[in-house]
């Protein structure tokens, strides 16, 4: 059974007000606590390993839920779950960890996606993650997506951690197949003693692949960030970067990206900026009669949006 | 309304300070339309700003119905009722235009609404649109001005509301301007457009960091004719040899 | 001396052909100027483009004083005298305006020049600017213009040289078109500014990829006055609750 | 003496006809064979290992060249070179390696260069690079870059390789004090069998100390290229880096870049492209009157101008 507790945590990470609609796997703690499967999305335990194989079928739509939940302290999850979206499929997957520890000891997870998105299926995932904790316990979160877009298919990945968690590093691969695209959105908020790492790496295998990645992070307080977006085109394929970070405070911010065309017909960009945030629009905001701590609170949370 | 009793301004740039106002007295009353113009650098967005309390002035008071706010910062005179639309407005990644409203409408007393169709821009279009980079020029300052007009102050300062406005845009500029004004507002537009000065009711022309000259369109348009054309068209020459033997 | 016959236009679009043009006749005459006009994607462009050779069509024949050139490339098309200012000019990092306009009169036997001067460009200020992002769209649109200008071939295509353009500069833009068109040349402008239909001998109008009408201004304009204006200010609602009790 | 190779050498790479204005160091095959100090700039061959110091005044103005030129084949020279431009000095100085390489064994450069621009000082650097030879013999060039820019002090760095080379590593390493400024335009161009590193550091270190990074590159035949600009910010300064390539034939180009900021009013932005040539370029061009391949010439030379 959710506790309060559990409720809220899943809706901090995944919007979700009691049960999910669709088919679900809620885990806490560890363990596999409730789940649904519906018609052509099965979702059944890995019999070697901790985690689900999710399988959905040829042209099926519907939603996903698969949140995680930490509540104890002391506890290091591992998770491996494996997801197969059938060709023409179109599915929205709703991920996301959130950690509640009550404690002084570690409360870890680390998440492993693998995900195929067949060909011509479309994907929509959405990973957020969430910790709290009233004392010093320390949240750590490490998932890693490794991602398949077999020809023609798209996946639209939006990656969202806003404070809280201690420490993360964030591993994302994925190969984009000919005709297939990917949109990748990745939101980062870290403050305090914080610390977040974040590598990407997309290969973009044939004709007309594409990919678009926009980054955009705030660090403040005493906060570490890390980047390093990698984009290689193999062949003719398409790509633009864009990581934009502003950095507060004692925070430091470091971006190192890398874009690599080994086809004439390749067309890469990558865009970084690392800076304040402009007098300029504190000024506007400010003549619209908000305070600076106001205007500052609403450009931060646009530039997150 | 509104009173700047012997301005003067001096910014630092780099290692130095540079005057930019010298002993500039303006009187701005409700119900009236103002021009400010002169040449380019003169200090016509300078006196805006002061009055917004954007730059502090080295000297002088700044005074709205009757007291002083010389003290006060810029959000306290925004709340009080003093308005700037940008000349450059900054942009704003993730934010959307509809945010920017609400930011605007949120401590205003009397907020205006159709703002974005006012200007000539589609709302269904534009609600949604971010204040980032995939608009150009032209959109960011409509929308710079739609936001002055949702935010409707008692004193609006438009400043150059036509730079990168196209054609069709100008004229509903001109008309939003006029309509929107009211008996208790007042309205100052730091402009070169002869249309402009031609709906105001007096014209303010500011010369090397202070006021020349106030008065009616028939009294200044003489004097800054001249200098509101590109002067270019009569100093410069081509250069480059390969032009040396054209006809012309 | 420019004839388009019968021409049918289909363009790739991922995978399929979409018909953009459909059986259009036209024929340009020496010393005459007209005007394109009709609605966003009747086709106006495509029509210049075929004419240029950047598009082949389908079906049909393109002539030049009376010699079939359906089957030129672009360059040569350029050399036997025709040319067509880019409605949008692609940028050209580290390519001075210099030489730009060097290239222009390359391959060109009556070269312009003062082209800069003409377009409200000062020379001094511009010849050594790069065609990047450092300029702004207007500038590089304006120089667009002044290229055509510098080319000065016997058939002159403007794809909507107003766009981007502002105040000052449209009055000039109007003046050089109009007094660079000479007894030889043959001005194509195509526009849905009243005033550049003031100037030509006879409007064209494209609907649907095809010509509609042929005819005078007074003909014609009545026609297109309501599609040339912002549709959106007629159609469009205010979005969103925050303005559902605005007093409008 | 030179010979007709020599001073066809010296003009690609020095623009020099006839004996340098100014100061200057010519070596040649592993020998100065021709110098000239003036009163304020001393030119001194190192005694310790093969080179040059370079003295230059407080105060003082002029122009220094110090071209190398190889015309032996199986010939690898290797060089330090100690540049100090004095207080307020205000210098231009031209550098470049010519190699003409007529046999079939390798001949190689390697040049270190470590400069100093003092307070205040202005200098203009040159380094041209230019390879030629009939025969297979390889040219490699390896040029090394150590530049402290001190206190209000101003270094715009010209780095230019236009063809010939068959190999080159190129390190360049700058520390940028209070004040200080920095520019630096990199222009690199390589065909057939040709490989180009580039690796450039910039730590800005203290208030006001800026960056700005321009680096245009064509990649043609079957030529690599690979970049690796960083740019760190210790303190409040602001740094702009540019990578920009035209890809062409089955060429690859790799552009690493990083930004990394230690101080929140620091501002670091780097853009980075990789693309062919874009189609309405062409066209716009051949609508001019050229052909294809004049068009792509005017393209490529204003690219690298």
């Amino acid at each position: 059974m959710l506790t309060a507790l559990d409720k809220k945590l899943l809706e901090e990470i995944a919007d979700l007000h009691g049960e999910p609609p669709g088919a679900f796997n809620i885990r806490k703690d560890g363990k596999g606590i409730e789940r649904r499967s519906l018609e052509g999305i099965e979702i059944t335990p890995k019999k070697d390993q901790p985690g689900i194989d999710v399988v959905v079928n040829e042209g099926k739509e519907g939603t996903i839920h698969i949140p995680v939940i930490l509540t104890e302290t002391e506890l290091s999850d591992l998770v491996y779950n494996h997801i197969d979206i059938g060709p023409g499929a179109d599915i929205t997957l709703v991920a996301g960890c959130g950690i509640h520890n009550p404690g002084s000891g570690k409360a870890q997870h680390d998440g492993v996606h693998e995900i195929y998105v067949r060909k011509g299926a479309r994907l929509i995932y959405t990973e957020k993650h969430f910790a709290e904790g009233e004392s010093s316990g320390k949240k750590v979160l490490n998932p890693k997506t490794v991602l398949v877009i077999e020809e023609g298919g798209y996946a639209e990945l939006e990656l969202v951690q806003i404070r809280g968690v201690d420490q993360t590093t964030r591993v994302t691969e994925a190969e984009v197949q000919a005709g297939g695209r990917l949109v990748m959105y990745e939101r980062l908020l870290t403050g305090g003693e914080q610390s977040a790492n974040s590598d990407v790496v997309v290969n973009l295998m044939g004709e007309e692949s594409t990919a678009r990645i926009v980054s955009r992070s705030v660090a403040q307080g005493n906060s570490k960030q890390s980047f390093n977006p990698r984009l290689l085109a193999h062949g003719p394929g398409r790509g633009h970067v864009e990581c934009d970070s502003i950095i507060m405070d004692q925070a430091t911010v470091r971006s190192v990206p890398e874009i690599w065309a080994e086809n004439a017909e390749a067309e890469l960009v990558h865009e970084a900026a690392i800076g304040k945030i402009a007098g300029e629009q504190l000024i506007k905001l400010m003549a619209l009669g908000l305070t600076e701590e106001e205007a500052e609170e609403a450009i931060i949370s646009g530039f997150l949006k | 309304m509104l009173v700047l009793e012997n301005i003067h301004l001096e910014l630092e740039t780099g290692e130095k300070k540079v005057p930019i106002l010298n002993d500039v007295n303006l009187e701005f009353e409700a119900g009236k339309m103002y021009a400010l113009t002169g040449p380019n650098g003169s200090g016509k967005s300078s006196v805006a700003r002061v009055a917004m309390g954007i730059y502090r002035q080295t000297k002088g008071r700044v005074l709205f119905d009757g007291e002083e706010i010389s003290e006060l910062g810029i959000s306290e005179r925004a709340r009080k009722g003093i308005g700037y639309g940008f000349q450059h407005p900054p942009r704003f990644k993730g934010m959307p235009v509809k945010d920017m409203l609400e930011l605007a409408m949120k401590y205003s007393d009397n907020v205006n609404c159709q703002v974005l169709r006012d200007i000539g821009l589609c709302p269904d279009e534009y609600l949604e649109r971010t204040l980032d980079n995939s608009l150009s020029g032209g959109e960011i300052k409509r929308i710079e001005i739609a936001t002055l007009l949702a935010q409707n102050p008692r004193v609006r300062i438009f400043d150059e509301p036509e730079a990168g406005i196209d054609l069709w845009s100008f004229e509903q500029l001109i008309n939003v301007i006029g309509s929107s004004h009211r008996e208790d507002t007042t309205t100052v537009v730091i402009s070169h457009q002869e249309k402009i000065l031609n709906m105001v009711d007096e014209i303010i022309l500011v010369e090397d960091g202070t006021v020349s000259m106030r008065g009616s369109r028939e009294e200044i348009w003489p004097r800054i004719k001249e200098s509101a054309e590109c002067s270019c068209r009569y100093s410069c020459q081509l250069g480059g040899e390969i032009y040396a033997d054209c006809p012309r």
